[in-house]
């Protein structure tokens, strides 16, 4: 028997699988393909303080080995998310984390307040890649002092364990995760997506209406791996890894690097599927690489 | 629950310039397909599956015709599938054309450009077995590229136009829709102009119009496909909400 | 007829397409494969003060449309460059651009100098992706500040055009281009590698014997796009584009995105002849979407 | 110049456990080809070309073999061509085996390690025509990994070693090379460890070492295939300067 199960702060998951924020919508959709009880967990698509129309269309690109998206964070609002999607999502009796987004730290915080009269929580998961309107548009994921402030804002506020999703367009993701841990997060997940173009050849203007747009898919892995590796490195708290993973195989490999648990994105869209076929394949791969529990891989590649 | 399934290709050939026919094997798709749905397909070494609406059925035989215009690397990977080949598809995806509220004897008016005529085809059967007066105008940009000419004769009135006048009458197909005409209802499927003209031309009419845009999951979840709506909710969702709107409802 | 000239500070050149740094050693593999004298320019493996053995195998691993290297700069050294390979590469009558790296400032300045000898060079290209000893090992090329000391000082002693190849892997790539043009460099070139790592499941270690790697190939164009998109908004330097360009239709994707000439790496490995096949088709392409030159092309992208 | 050539596949065929033979034919390559030296090949969607070593050729026919196990994504689309399918391949690359100073007569000792054996096959071919008494020992996992037996044994003496000793003798092939045998010339080629143990073993003998390596562009552009060497020029490469390197020159 191969152990699946993964301990972290505010969920207790029975297998290291859930999918990413924003691939997944509040998981109606997937219901219909399989039941969510599987799951790990679920992390719930971007919560903001009000109603959000998102982007204008053309909003996603393909690209090699990857996608660019930029969605614009349209979702109901928080109220309308805890009335009607967490209800919906508790049926399935997995942890529920909550992605909050937000212009300001006070929209961080209204979020953060509102998703506190929820029962059905687990966790929140802080979506520091927004840009911050009172500094002229920086993302708050791109400045440790700003991204500092923002956990420790919503850490005082929130009931529920704190995850702050780090942005890899940085410099310094070491940097990045040491003011995060600093601020007193309870976890890390990471990575969201890397700023993207694509120019179309017709028109000869970027294809994204927004012109930018995230950058996620097998491609990005590469750079997730080394990212979750560094960080592994330097600090403590617990990692939930993303970025490009489409197999069991590659689920092993995150869990090699130094990631606790993982999130599937972009490859829900090619596999609705994809979250169960990898719950069913993973004590296979980890027992062919000699491993007898999810934990036992966890940050192996550090040990030479 | 939703289904990904396996189709079968049993056959492909071209039947206009850059317009290949593929005809699949899937009986539940077959079964289930309503005039308007689409099917999300998926190519291999792409990550985004391509959406392709449902040109014809054939229930018994439990095959499922596409029709589609080599536009990219996808739709020519498709292209050259060769029969045998097992194809990965979500569907059938969105809400199809309501039909429901229609008489037999009702005139029915088809609005179709390029390859927005495919779902017009199974949409102009269904009707048509119903009993209802069909009258169709397609457009298409050259004569090289029109398809489907005969088969909708069968079904009604049909006229083609294209934009050089290289067959049928020359413009647009906003040039032979008479408005006075009687109109029970009308559908429409083909590029945004095309649609936003006759979304126009005929403000005054009961009518659908079929939408594409590019998709992520093609299933509702990742908020790529959005279209503006003039009702509270603002956005909705191309693959999920439609791909058939009222015309009154969107805003183009 | 269409008009591929292209003209760069030092480099006249007659189409704008010359293989990268680091994938065409110094030309002579691959002028076994077609008469380079086809190229618009070509650029030399990277030269260091001394000779250099580089890092241990493996220094390759393939990505997902991508790669990994970590080669670490093995040459042999500048003055034997100078001395063998440059003129092996006059001999095809392109302009030449010598890739200059070092651990110090003086040791590019040192490469600077003795390139200075050099009656075949046409423009330097300073690889600032280098980790600079003397700040604990920091990248020239992800801090302002050094990238732009490094360019002052090579800049006062060289006497070709200097071009700076930027880093990807950096928080604001604007900030450093216009450090850079602060400094006086007369034209950019981008992008390098990402830092990417890969595990391999059967060691249960990095795969590349240094770790962690560059990325490069298919996957990294979307980002090498916006980076250009974005730089060519903010500084009037000339760009020479790179990372990913496998076809044509890419070249011209980064023509319009601000480039004004390209380069091509990894595309090499998979097909030796994809420059001169670049070159051939690149015409048609041009023609197709309503060009007669190169230059009417660059920049497209930003004049909507 | 060189040349990048298409090979068209004319067989594939499961030799053993996971271990595949493809006849592909090409011209050139047939006739250039040297034992030793090995094929580029491109492996559609991957970035990377999957470098393998010649195992046969046939001059009459235009054709090369070759072996190769599937261990990864690229053997494994290579081993699901099907017949008919044209690879893209560089080559041939590399030095190969040097054979010229050798006389009829000689005694030589090949030493081969699973997927190292197939290119020793080319080598021995060449040895034989030229009338040169080989002895083979060849190692294997286990039972169902041998392959090339007969072949071997129709060019000379072959011994066959299984690890598990499932077949043959059981262990490493060091432990039936006898070094007081009278060797002119040995050629080894295998896992890296077997190469430092048969090396270290004949290091009062001749001998030549094929070695893999990660490679890149495998034409000596890159520098990813390095081998450090005991001579100045510190790291070689293995795509140019080897594959086949003398036992002495190189430092393992
Ligand atoms: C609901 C729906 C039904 C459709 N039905 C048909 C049909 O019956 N026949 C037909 O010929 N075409 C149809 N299309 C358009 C078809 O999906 C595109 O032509 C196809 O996706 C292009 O793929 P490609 O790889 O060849 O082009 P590329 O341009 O290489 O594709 C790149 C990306 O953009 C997307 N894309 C490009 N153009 C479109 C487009 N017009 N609509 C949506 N996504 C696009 C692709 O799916 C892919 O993700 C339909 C689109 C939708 C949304
Ligand atoms: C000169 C030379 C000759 C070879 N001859 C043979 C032969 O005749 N028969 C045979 O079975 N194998 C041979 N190999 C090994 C063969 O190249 C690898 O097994 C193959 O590349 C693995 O590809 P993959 O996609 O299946 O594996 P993956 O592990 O998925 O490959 C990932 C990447 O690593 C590379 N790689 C993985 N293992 C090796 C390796 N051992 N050597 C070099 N690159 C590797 C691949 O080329 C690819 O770039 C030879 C290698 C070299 C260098
Ligand atoms: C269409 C789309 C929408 C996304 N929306 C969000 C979001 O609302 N909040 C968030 O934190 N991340 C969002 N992401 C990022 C993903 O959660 C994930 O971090 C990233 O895509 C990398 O994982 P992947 O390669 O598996 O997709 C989105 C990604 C995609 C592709
Ligand atoms: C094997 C390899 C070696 C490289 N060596 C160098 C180098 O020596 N100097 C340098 O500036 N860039 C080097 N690069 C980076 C390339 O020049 C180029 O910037 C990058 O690979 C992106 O382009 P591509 O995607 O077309 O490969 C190297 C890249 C590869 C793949
Ligand atoms: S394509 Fe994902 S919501 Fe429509
Ligand atoms: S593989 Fe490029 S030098 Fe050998």
């Amino acid at each position: 028997m191969i152990d699946l199960q993964v301990d972290l702060p505010g969920l207790s998951m029975k297998n290291p699988i859930m999918p990413a924020s924003g691939c997944f919508s509040f998981g109606r959709e997937y219901s219909e393909f399989y039941d969510l009880g599987q799951l790990g967990a679920v992390i719930m698509k971007a919560a903001t303080g009000e109603q959000r129309q998102g982007n204008p269309t053309p909003r996603v690109a393909e690209t090699a080995s990857g996608m660019l998206n930029a969605i614009g964070l349209q979702n109901p609002g928080v109220e309308k998310i805890v009335e009607t999607e967490v209800p919906f999502l508790a049926q399935f009796n997995v942890p529920i984390i909550a992605n909050v987004a937000g212009s300001t730290i006070e929209e961080y915080e209204k979020v953060a307040t509102v998703l506190n009269t929820s029962t059905d929580i687990a966790a929140i998961e802080l979506n520091i890649s927004c840009p911050n309107v009172k500094e002229g548009g920086i993302q708050f994921g791109t400045n440790p002092q700003m991204a500092k402030e923002v956990t420790q804002r919503v850490k005082a506020i929130s009931r529920f364990p704190v995850y702050v999703k780090l942005s890899p367009n940085v410099t310094n993701i070491v940097e990045m995760a040491e003011s995060i841990e600093e601020a007193g997060a309870d976890g890390i997940t990471m990575i969201n997506t890397l700023t993207g173009m694509q120019i179309n050849l017709s028109t000869q203007q970027p294809l994204i209406a927004n012109k930018t747009g995230g950058l996620s898919g097998p491609a990005v892995k590469p750079i997730a791996i080394r990212m979750i590796y560094e960080v592994r490195q330097a600090v403590s708290l617990p990692i939930i890894g993303m970025g490009g993973i489409a197999t069991a195989e590659d689920v092993l490999e995150f869990l090699l690097a130094g990631a606790d648990a993982v999130a599937i994105g972009t490859e829900n869209f090619h596999n609705p599927l994809v979250c169960p076929e990898i719950i069913a394949a993973l004590p296979e791969v980890l027992k062919q690489y000699g491993f007898s529990s999810v934990k036992e891989a966890v940050g192996k590649a550090h040990s030479a | 629950m939703k289904k990904k399934v396996r189709m079968k290709l049993i056959s492909s050939k071209k039947l206009a310039k850059d317009t290949i026919e593929l005809v699949l094997e899937n009986e539940y798709i077959s079964e289930e397909a309503q005039p308007g749905q689409f099917v999300h397909l998926a190519v291999p070494n792409h990550t985004l599956r391509r959406p392709i609406s449902i040109a014809e059925i054939n229930k018994a035989a439990g095959t499922v015709t596409l029709l589609f215009k080599i536009v990219g690397e996808g739709t020519k990977a498709l292209a050259n599938l060769s029969v045998g080949t097992e194809i990965d598809a979500l569907g059938p995806n969105g809400n199809g054309f309501p039909l429901s509220d229609l008489q037999a004897g009702d005139s029915v008016l088809i609005v179709g450009g390029g390859v927005g005529v495919p779902p017009l085809y199974f949409l102009a059967r269904a009707l048509h077995d119903k009993g209802m007066k069909i009258r169709a105008v397609l457009g298409f940009q050259e004569k090289e590229a029109v398809f489907y000419e005969t088969a909708f004769q069968e079904l009604g009135e049909t006229q083609i136009v294209t934009n050089d006048g290289s067959y049928g009458a020359q413009g647009f197909v906003t040039n032979v829709i008479n408005e006075q005409n009687p109109i029970h209802r009308y559908f429409a499927c083909g590029p945004l102009p095309m649609l936003a003209a006759v979304q126009h031309q005929l403000k005054n009419k009961t009518g659908y119009l079929s939408f594409e845009e590019r998709m992520g999951c093609g299933i509702g979840a990742c908020y790529a496909c959005v279209i503006p709506t003039n009702e509270n909710a603002g956005y909705k969702k191309i693959c999920q909400d439609g791909p058939v709107f009222a015309a009154n409802e969107v805003v183009l």
